[in-house]
C-alpha cells in the first residue's frame, strides 16, 4: 500500500566494497545527524551517523563500542567455567544459546560427548529461547514502526512464560548460566515438562493471534515491503547468517549443516524468503518459530530419562589440551561461534566470539542507502542486533 | 558434503599459484581442526582461488580473528655430539631458543553453496611491533570487514587494502591495543571494597592517570 | 480491500480490551508490592552463607577454603581466613572466616560459588529486595549480614535444602562411625594420638558435576 | 438582549485562552525564582543530539519536496474556499450550476492528475 | 442583598443549564450593571468551557493511559489516588516545578511564543461548537469557516516549534509536520464541505438543526453519517482528523522512534505540558466538530432519549471518538512520511472531491418517488464511493495486492 | 518527614510544609524516566513496564525518549567508558528535579565486567546516585522496588532550609564535567567532587 516502487530485482554483480551516494543532482543542503548512542530504537547503545539529504539518507556510518565490555579479555584472564556466565551477557536476549555455542566449542577442544538427555535438555531450552529472541525482535521491530508498545507488550507477555520456564529450571529469568562442558548443571525439576508442554502448545494460539494484529495489516506492509533489500551474493559475501540471510533466499541453517546436537533426529524445514526485505525477514522469524515450536513438540515428546553431564568432565581444574577449535551453532541471531585456542592452562590462551549481530551489520549502509531516516529505524530492527553481542 | 582434505587444497594451490606456500599448521586437539599458514605475499590471490574455485567455493568467511604471540622463549634439549673425556658420545643440552613474537590473522572458511568446511587459513605479521602488516581479504569476503577492523584495534595488525581502516570498538585516539598479551590496563580499580591481593598487585604497574596540564 | 488489514488487528485489541476484565490470562499484571508471583524453587539471586543452629557466628559451615574466591568470576568475595580453629558440625577443628565479604554491587549471581563450595556453607538466597541509596553501606555485605539459618534455607529451596540435609547427615553419621573406629584403634594403639584427620570428603552433589578428586 | 455580540465573546475567548496558556508558564517562573533556581550551563543549554555534541547547524536548505506540497496547498486551499460559498448555496441553486461547479472541480482534478503524473506528488 | 441575587442567579444558571434550559445566564446577569453584561456575559460562557475541557483533558490523558493499559493486558496508572484518578494532577504539579530549558542556540522568543501560539487558537476553536441545546458559546453564521482558520493556525506553532529550537530532530519534525498537516487540511475541509453542501450553511447550530429529525418511529436518528456521502466524508473526516492532531497512526512529526521526540525534543516543563494538552484540544476540538457535522451534534440517537440533557449526548459522542483515537493508536504502526502524503493527496483528495459529487446526487435524487427509493438512492451513492476507493486503493497499493507472500521451505 | 519535624516547621509557617508536601507528592508521583537502557538490564527495565509488572501502575510508563521532559535516569546496564561522556552529558541535559538509578552491578560498580579496560566501575564516579539496585540484572520487581526508594527519599526531601536537596540550592551544580576520551583511559578517571574513594576498613 502506499507504494510504488516495485521490488527490486537483487543485482547479479555486488559491489564488494561500501558504497555511499553521491549527492549529484540533489537540491538542499545535506543534514548530518547521529542517531544514537541514546535513541530509542538503536536497540541499545548503537549509534549511526547518518548523512540525510531531505529524508533520505545519502551515507549512514554505523558506530560501534559503546558497550564493548571487554569479554575476550576477561575471558582470557579467567578459567574457562568463570567465562559460562559471562556468555550469558553477550546476547542478553539468548543466553541459552550462547551457552550452548560455548559449551559446543569446549567440547569440541577437550573431546567431551554430553549424554543423550543433555542434549535433549539443550535443544528444548535452545528452541524456547528462539522462540523468546524472535519473539521480542517481532515486538521491537513494531516498537521501531511506531506501533504504540501493543505487539512488544504482547512479546512480552509470552517471553515472560518461557522465563518462568528458564527460572525454574535454572534459577535466573535471563542470566541462566544453565550449560556445562559435557551437559548440563541441573536435572529438569518436576513438573517440568508438563509446563513446557502446556507453554509450548499455548505458542501457537500466541503466533496466530500475532499474525492477525499485524501480518496483514496494511501500514506494516507498506512499511517493510521492498524496503531494505539485501540480495542473496551480497548476503553471501557479507557473511550475513541467520534468519536476514534465509529472508534473501539462501539455504543454509546451520541446524541442517552441522546437524551439531542431535538435530538430524528432528522433523523440520527451513523457511526461505526471495525478496530479502524487511517484510521477508519479518515472515521468516514468524515462520522459524513455527518450526521451534514443531522442534519443541517433538523433542518434549521423545525426551529419554539418564545423566546430565558426560563423566569425564570436570568442574575444576578443568584443563583442555594444547590446541584450538572453533565450534559453532544456529543462534537465533544467525552463526554464533566461539574459537578458543588452549595453551594446556586452565585459563584459555585465546577466545574469541563470533558474534552474529556485528557481522550482519556489515550490510547496513548497503541496505539503508536511498531509503527513508523512518526506514532506517526499521531495517536496523530488521538485523536483529543486542549490542551486548555487537561490541562484546 | 565432504570437504577435501587439508593435503589436497595444499597440493592444488600450490599447483594454481605459482609461488605460493601454504604450511599446514597441526592442531593436536581432539577437535583436530587444523589450518594453513598462508604467505601475505601470495594470499590475496590464494583466499579467491579458495572461493571461486568449484570443488572448494569457500564463499563464506565466517569468522575472523586476531591471535597474539608473544616472544616465547623456548627450552628444549637438543642431543649434540660432543667428545667427553675423549669418548664421543651423544649427549642432551638444555638450548634456549628464542622464537620472536608475531601477531596471528585466523580466517574460518565455509561453502554455503556447497555446505561443507572449516577450512582455517592464517596469516601472520613478522613481528610485533612495527612489521605488522598483512595483506585485507575484505575484497574478497565482505564479511570480514568489521572484523578486521576489530583485530586492527584491538591487536594492531594493519590491513593493507581494506576499505575503512578505523578504530571500531574503542575511541579515536586511543593509544594502546589491549587485546595484545602484554597490554596495561589504567589505574582504576583499586578502590573496589573487595580488593584481592593479585589485584593490588597489579595495580601497582597500571598507567597512572595522565597528569593534567 | 485497503483497511482490512487494520480492522482485524483493531478486533484482536479490542478483544485483548474486553478480555482484560473477565480473563486472567489477558490481564497478566501482578500488582508487586502486595501481591507478590511466588518464587521459584530454584531461583537465585545473592549468595549467603548458612549457618547451622541457633548461633551464627559458631554454627557457620563456612572454613574459609577460599575456593569460590579464586573461582568468582567477578571476584566478588573476599576472605580472610582466621588464625584459630573452630569445631565444625561434626566437631572437627576447622578454620573458619575471619572476614567474609561480598560485594553483591559486584554480585553476578552466577551461581558459581555454590557449585564449588565443597562444604554447602554457601547458598544462593532468592532475597532481591535490596535497592539502596547508599552503595558501600548498603550492599557491601559481611559475615554477619550474610549469615542465615538451615532453617531458611530450607524456606526457600525445600528440595535442595532437604538434600544437603541428608548428605550431611549420611556424612556426619560415616564421619562418628569413622571417629569411633579410630578411638578403639586409638584405644588399641594407644601410644598414637591421631589428630591430624583427613578432611571430610565431601558427597559430590547429584545435581551438579562432580568435582575433581 | 442578553446574547453578547459573537465577536465580543470571541475577544473574550483569546484574552482568556492567552491567559490560560500563559498562566501556568508565570506560575511556573514564579516557582522558580521562589525555590528552584534555574541553573543553566554548557551543557543543559546545549543543543541535544543523542547524547553527543551537536556537529553541524541544524538550520540548512531544506529539500525542495516539502515546498512543492506547500505550493500544491495553496492551490487547493483557494480551490476549497471557492467551494464554501458554492456548498452553502448548492441546495437552491440549480442542476446548471452544479455542473458549472463540476467544471471547475474538474480543472483542478486535471491540476492534481497532472502534478500526479509529473511525479510532484512522488517523494525521490 | 447584592450577594444574595448573585448567588441565586448562579444557582439558577447551573439549574438552567443542567436542564437544558435557554436564557440561562439571565438571572445573574441582571445583578451587574448593563454596561458590564456583555463581558460578563462572555467571561460566563468563556471559563466553563475552558475548565471543563481542561478537566476533560486530564482526565483524557488518564483514559488514554488506563485504556492503553487494557489493550495491552495490564492495569495501567491506578496508585496515585483512588484508581490512580490523580495521576494528571501529579503531572501537572511535577510539570509546573520542573526546570525549563531554552537551548542555547534557540531563537529564544520564537522557542517561548510556540507553545502558547499553539495553545490558543485550539482553545478558540472551541468557540463555534455547540455543546447542548442552549449552549452555544459563539453562534457565528460562518462557524464552521471561523473553525478552520482558527484549526490552520496550529500549523504555524508547530513548525515554529521546530524551527526556533535549533535541534535536528526537531527540525525534520516541523519539516514533516508541516507537510503533513497543509496535506491533510483539504480533505479535512472537503469532507466537511459535502456537509455543507446538503445543510446549506456555514453554521454548526443550523447543520445541527437539520440533523433533528427522526425517521422509523423515532429509532432512526437523521444524522448525516448515516447516509452513504455521510459515512465516507465521517471515516475521511476522522482519518483527516487524526492527521491533523498528529495522532497514531499519523505522529510522524515527534515520531518517536526515529526522531526522538521531533519538534518537542528540546521543550521541557510546562512548555511541554502545553504542546501535550494543545494535542489533546485539538483532538477534542475537532471531535467535537466531527459530532456536530456527521453525528448530529448533541441529538440523542433515539426520539425516546432526547429528555435526557443535550450536551450529555454531545459529550458522549466526543469521547465516543476520542476512545476510538486511542484504540487506534493502541493498534497500528506508523506510516512513514511519504507514505502519509500519498495517501492524503492520491486517496484522500480524489475521494473526498468525489464525495461531494455523491452528496450532490444524494440531493438531486431526493425527489426519487417510487418503491425502494430510499434503499435506491442509498446503493447508488455506495456504489459510487465505493468502488472507487477499492479501485484507489488497489492503484495506491501499486501492482501487487495485500496478500500474504508464500514462502519456500527447505526441508 | 517524621512528625517532629512537621510540628517544628508548621510553627515557622505552615504554609511552607504544606506546599513542600504537595511538591514532594507532586513529583514523586510522576516520575518519568529517561528511555535510555545501555545493556542487559535495560531489557529488564524494559519487562518492568511491560504487562506483567506495570510500571505504569506508578504513573512512570510515561518513558521519554528526549531529556528534556524526563527526571529520572534509570542507568541501566554497563557503562564502558567510551559511553561515559555521552551518559554524563544526558544527565547534564536533563532539567532540574533529576534523578538517577543505578541499576544493576554494572552500573553500581562495573560488576562483573569491572575487570574490563573499556569499563567505567560504576557511574557514581561521575554523576551523584540516588539509589542503587544490585543484581545482574535485578529482577523487575527488584526495579519497582528501587523506584519505590526513590519514592520515599523524595518524600523525606524539605523544600527550604539546609538539608534541602540538591537541584533546590542555588549554590549546588546542576550539571558535572563531562569526561574526555585520553590516550589510555577517560580524564580524568572520576570526578573527585562527586565521587569518594571509600577507605577500606576491615575489622579481622
Amino acid at each position: 500500500m502506499f507504494m510504488e516502487t516495485a521490488i527490486d530485482t537483487p543485482e547479479s554483480k555486488y559491489e564488494i566494497l561500501p558504497k555511499t551516494l553521491s549527492n549529484g543532482e540533489m537540491d538542499g543542503e545535506l543534514l548530518e545527524v547521529a542517531m544514537g548512542p541514546q535513541h530509542p530504537s538503536t536497540h541499545g547503545v548503537f549509534r549511526m551517523d547518518v548523512v540525510l539529504d531531505g529524508e533520505k539518507v545519502v551515507k549512514l556510518k554505523p558506530v560501534f563500542g559503546y558497550l564493548h565490555r571487554n569479554h575476550e579479555k576477561i575471558a582470557e584472564n579467567t578459567t574457562y567455567l568463570a567465562s559460562m556466565p559471562y556468555t550469558d551477557r553477550l546476547d542478553y536476549l539468548c543466553s541459552m544459546t550462547n551457552n550452548w555455542a560455548y559449551a559446543l566449542s569446549v567440547e569440541k577442544l577437550a573431546g567431551l560427548q554430553p549424554p543423550e538427555r543433555a542434549e535433549y535438555i539443550r535443544i528444548i531450552t535452545g528452541e524456547l529461547t528462539r522462540l523468546v529472541n524472535h519473539t521480542c525482535l517481532v515486538g521491537f521491530l513494531l516498537q521501531d514502526m511506531g506501533a504504540l508498545g501493543t505487539p512488544l507488550m504482547y512479546a512480552f507477555r509470552e517471553r515472560e512464560m518461557i522465563l518462568d520456564l528458564f527460572e525454574s529450571l535454572s534459577g535466573s529469568r535471563m542470566m541462566c548460566n544453565y550449560m556445562r562442558f559435557g551437559g548440563c548443571r541441573v536435572d529438569l525439576p518436576a513438573g517440568w515438562l508438563e509446563q513446557a508442554k502446556r507453554a509450548v502448545d499455548s505458542y501457537s494460539g500466541f503466533l496466530d493471534e500475532f499474525e492477525k494484529l499485524l501480518t496483514e495489516n496494511e501500514i506494516l506492509v507498506a512499511r517493510t515491503q521492498g524496503i531494505g533489500v539485501l540480495p542473496p551474493d551480497l548476503a553471501v559475501n557479507a557473511s550475513i547468517t541467520g534468519p536476514m540471510l534465509r529472508a534473501s533466499g539462501v539455504n543454509y541453517d546451520i541446524r541442517k549443516v552441522d546437524k551439531y546436537g542431535i538435530y538430524d533426529r528432528f522433523e523440520f524445514r527451513v523457511p526461505l524468503g526471495d525478496h530479502g526485505d524487511v517484510y521477508d525477514r519479518y515472515m521468516i522469524r514468524l515462520l522459524e518459530m513455527r518450526e521451534s515450536v514443531k522442534i519443541l513438540n517433538q523433542a518434549l515428546r521423545d525426551i529419554p530419562a539418564g545423566p546430565i553431564v558426560d563423566p569425564k568432565a570436570k568442574l575444576r581444574g578443568f584443563r583442555p589440551k594444547v590446541g584450538e577449535a572453533y565450534g559453532r551453532i544456529e543462534g537465533p541471531k544467525g552463526e554464533l561461534g566461539f574459537y578458543l585456542i588452549s595453551d594446556g592452562t586452565p585459563n584459555p590462551y585465546r577466545y574469541r566470539v563470533r558474534p552474529p549481530s556485528l557481522i550482519n551489520l556489515t550490510v547496513l549502509e548497503d541496505m539503508c542507502l536511498g531509503q527513508d531516516v523512518a526506514d532506517v529505524v526499521i531495517i536496523l530492527g530488521s538485523v536483529d542486533i543486542v549490542l551486548g553481542e555487537v561490541d562484546r | 558434503m565432504v570437504m577435501e582434505t587439508l593435503e589436497q587444497i595444499k597440493a592444488r594451490i600450490e599447483n594454481a599459484i605459482s609461488g605460493a606456500k601454504p604450511e599446514i599448521i597441526p592442531n593436536e586437539s581432539p577437535s583436530a581442526q587444523r589450518s594453513l599458514l598462508l604467505d601475505p605475499a601470495h594470499a590475496v590471490e590464494v583466499a579467491k582461488f579458495l572461493r571461486d574455485d568449484s570443488q572448494l567455493r569457500l564463499d563464506y568467511c565466517s569468522n575472523v580473528t586476531g591471535v597474539d604471540w608473544l616472544d616465547l622463549i623456548i627450552k628444549e634439549k637438543v642431543k649434540v655430539k660432543k667428545v667427553v673425556e675423549g669418548v664421543e658420545k651423544e649427549v642432551e643440552e638444555p638450548v634456549e631458543r628464542k622464537r620472536p613474537g608475531y601477531l596471528e590473522a585466523v580466517y574460518h572458511l565455509y561453502s554455503m553453496a556447497l555446505k561443507h568446511g572449516p577450512l582455517i587459513i592464517r596469516l601472520r605479521t613478522e613481528n610485533r611491533a612495527d612489521k605488522n602488516h598483512v595483506p585485507s581479504l575484505t575484497p574478497v569476503w565482505r564479511g570480514a570487514e568489521f572484523q578486521e577492523r576489530e583485530i586492527y584495534d584491538l591487536y594492531g595488525i594493519i590491513f593493507d587494502g581494506h576499505p575503512d581502516l578505523r578504530r571500531i570498538l574503542m575511541w579515536e585516539g586511543f593509544a594502546d591495543h589491549p587485546m595484545r598479551k602484554d597490554y596495561v590496563e589504567p589505574d582504576d580499580y583499586e578502590y573496589e571494597p573487595t580488593p584481592h591481593d593479585e589485584v593490588l598487585e597489579k595495580t601497582k604497574q597500571h598507567h597512572s592517570p595522565e597528569p593534567k596540564p | 480491500m485497503l483497511g482490512e488489514g487494520i480492522i482485524k488487528g483493531m478486533v484482536e485489541t479490542a478483544r485483548n480490551f474486553v478480555g482484560s476484565y473477565s480473563d486472567p490470562e489477558r490481564l497478566t499484571t501482578v500488582e508487586y508490592p502486595e501481591d507478590k508471583i511466588p518464587a521459584k524453587e530454584n531461583a537465585r539471586n545473592f549468595p549467603f552463607l548458612v549457618y547451622d543452629g541457633d548461633d551464627a557466628a559458631r554454627g557457620l559451615r563456612c572454613v574459609a577454603c577460599q575456593i569460590c574466591e579464586k573461582e568468582c568470576p567477578p571476584k566478588c568475595i573476599y576472605i580472610v581466613k582466621s588464625k584459630d580453629k573452630k569445631p565444625d558440625y561434626i566437631g572437627k577443628p576447622q578454620f573458619y572466616p575471619a572476614v567474609f565479604d561480598i560485594d553483591v554491587s559486584v554480585c553476578m549471581s552466577c551461581q558459581i560459588c555454590v557449585e564449588v563450595c565443597p562444604f554447602e556453607a554457601i547458598k544462593m538466597d532468592t532475597e532481591f529486595e535490596l535497592s539502596n541509596p547508599d552503595r558501600f553501606g548498603g550492599l557491601l555485605q559481611d559475615k554477619h549480614r550474610l549469615a542465615k539459618s538451615n532453617e531458611y534455607y530450607h524456606k526457600i529451596h525445600e528440595t535442595e535444602a532437604a538434600e544437603v540435609d541428608a548428605r550431611l547427615a549420611a556424612e556426619k553419621a560415616k564421619a562418628e562411625a569413622k571417629a569411633r573406629a579410630d578411638a578403639e584403634a586409638k584405644a588399641a594403639a594407644a601410644a598414637k594420638a591421631a589428630t591430624a584427620a583427613a578432611t571430610p570428603k565431601p558427597a559430590p552433589n547429584p545435581t551438579t558435576v562432580a568435582p575433581a578428586k | 438582549m442578553n446574547q453578547p455580540d459573537p465577536y465580543l465573546v470571541i475577544v473574550v475567548f483569546l484574552v482568556a485562552a492567552t491567559l490560560f496558556a500563559v498562566a501556568p508558564l508565570l506560575l511556573a517562573w514564579i516557582w522558580a525564582r521562589t525555590f528552584s533556581p534555574r541553573k543553566p550551563g554548557p551543557d543543559k543549554n546545549a543543543i541535544y543530539e543523542c547524547g553527543l555534541e551537536s556537529k553541524g547547524d541544524a538550520w540548512v536548505q531544506f529539500r525542495s519536496e516539502y515546498y512543492l506540497y506547500g505550493i500544491i496547498f495553496l492551490i487547493f486551499d483557494v480551490e476549497t474556499i471557492f467551494l464554501l460559498p458554492f456548498a452553502v448555496a448548492f441546495t437552491k441553486l440549480p442542476v446548471g450550476a452544479f455542473i458549472a461547479m463540476m467544471v471547475f472541480l474538474l480543472l483542478l482534478v486535471e491540476g492534481l492528475v497532472w502534478a500526479w503524473r509529473k511525479g510532484v506528488l512522488k517523494w525521490s | 442583598m447584592i450577594i444574595g441575587e448573585f448567588f441565586r442567579g448562579l444557582f439558577l444558571m447551573i439549574w438552567r443549564v443542567a436542564t437544558d434550559q435557554p436564557e440561562a445566564k439571565a438571572d445573574l446577569l441582571a445583578v451587574f450593571p448593563p454596561s458590564a453584561r456583555p463581558v460578563i456575559s462572555a467571561v460566563l460562557t468563556v471559563s466553563p468551557i475552558i475548565g471543563i475541557f481542561a478537566t476533560l483533558f486530564a482526565l483524557t490523558t488518564l483514559l488514554e493511559r488506563k485504556g492503553l493499559g487494557r489493550i495491552q493486558n495490564r492495569l495501567g496508572p491506578n496508585r496515585v489516588g483512588p484508581f490512580g484518578i490523580l495521576q494528571p494532577v501529579a503531572d501537572g504539579l511535577k510539570m509546573l516545578t520542573k526546570e525549563d530549558i531554552i537551548p542555547r542556540s534557540a531563537d529564544a522568543l520564537v522557542h517561548f511564543l510556540a507553545p502558547v501560539v499553539l495553545a490558543v487558537p485550539t482553545i478558540l476553536a472551541f468557540a463555534v461548537l455547540p455543546y447542548g441545546r442552549n449552549l452555544v458559546p459563539v453562534d457565528m453564521d460562518a462557524g464552521i469557516l471561523f473553525f478552520f482558520a482558527v484549526g490552520a493556525s496550529t500549523e504555524l506553532a508547530i513548525f515554529m516549534a521546530g524551527w526556533s529550537s535549533r535541534n535536528k530532530y526537531s527540525l525534520l519534525g516541523a519539516m514533516r509536520a508541516i507537510a503533513q498537516m497543509i496535506s491533510y487540511e483539504i480533505p479535512l475541509i472537503i469532507s466537511s464541505v459535502s456537509v455543507i453542501m446538503i445543510a446549506g450553511s456555514l453554521s454548526p447550530v443550523e447543520i445541527i438543526a437539520q440533523q433533528g429529525r427522526y425517521l422509523a418511529g423515532g429509532f432512526v436518528p437523521h444524522w448525516f453519517v448515516l447516509t452513504p456521502w455521510g459515512l465516507a466524508g465521517f471515516i475521511m473526516f476522522l482519518i483527516a482528523s487524526l492527521a491533523e492532531s498528529n495522532r497514531s497512526p499519523f505522529d510522524i512529526p515527534e515520531a518517536e522512534s526515529e526522531l526522538i521526540a521531533g519538534h518537542l525534543t528540546e521543550y521541557s516543563g510546562f512548555k511541554y505540558a502545553l504542546f501535550f494538552m494543545a494535542e489533546y484540544f485539538g483532538m477534542f476540538a475537532v471531535s467535537g466538530l466531527a459530532v456536530t457535522l456527521f453525528l448530529g451534534g448533541w441529538h440523542a440517537p433515539f426520539e425516546f432519549l432526547e429528555i435526557v440533557p443535550s450536551y450529555v449526548w454531545f459529550f458522549a459522542k466526543l469521547m465516543g471518538l476520542v476512545c476510538l483515537f486511542i484504540w487506534v493508536r493502541g493498534t497500528v504502526p506508523r506510516l512513514r512520511v511519504d507514505q502519509l502524503l500519498n495517501f492524503a493527496w492520491k486517496f484522500m483528495l480524489p475521494l473526498s472531491l468525489l464525495n461531494l459529487v455523491v452528496a450532490a446526487v444524494w440531493h438531486f435524487t431526493a425527489a426519487w418517488e417510487f418503491p425502494g427509493a430510499g434503499l435506491g438512492r442509498w446503493l447508488l451513492g455506495a456504489v459510487m464511493i465505493g468502488v472507487p476507493y477499492v479501485w484507489l486503493g488497489r492503484a495506491l497499493s501499486g501492482s501487487k495486492k495485500i496478500t500474504q507472500r508464500t514462502y519456500r521451505f527447505a526441508d | 518527614m517524621n512528625e517532629g519535624l512537621r510540628s517544628e516547621l508548621s510553627k515557622q509557617g505552615i504554609f511552607t510544609t504544606t506546599l513542600g508536601d504537595l511538591y514532594n507528592w507532586g513529583r514523586k508521583n510522576s516520575v518519568w524516566p529517561l528511555q535510555f537502557g545501555l545493556a542487559c538490564c535495560a531489557i529488564e527495565m524494559i519487562a518492568t513496564t511491560m504487562a506483567r509488572y506495570d510500571l505504569a501502575r506508578f504513573g512512570a510508563e510515561v518513558f521519554r525518549p528526549s531529556p528534556r521532559q524526563a527526571d529520572l535516569m534509570i542507568v541501566a546496564g554497563t557503562v564502558t567508558k567510551k559511553m561515559a561522556p555521552q551518559v554524563v552529558r544526558l544527565y547534564n541535559q536533563m532539567p532540574e528535579p533529576k534523578y538517577v538509578i543505578a541499576m544493576g552491578a554494572c552500573a553500581i560498580s562495573g560488576g562483573p565486567f569491572k575487570q574490563g579496560y573499556n569499563v567505567l566501575k560504576g557511574i557514581d564516579r561521575f554523576i551523584p546516585v540516588d539509589v542503587h539496585i544490585p543484581g545482574c540484572p535485578p529482577r523487575p520487581e527488584a526495579l519497582i522496588h528501587a523506584f519505590m526508594t526513590l519514592q520515599k527519599k523524595i518524600e523525606t526531601q524539605q523544600l527550604t532550609g539546609v538539608n534541602r536537596p540538591r537541584h533546590l540550592d542555588a549554590e549546588a551544580p546542576s550539571e558535572f564535567p563531562v569526561p574526555k576520551f585520553g590516550g589510555h583511559d577517560l580524564e580524568p578517571p572520576n570526578n573527585p567532587a562527586v565521587w569518594h574513594a571509600p577507605k577500606l576498613v576491615r575489622e579481622p
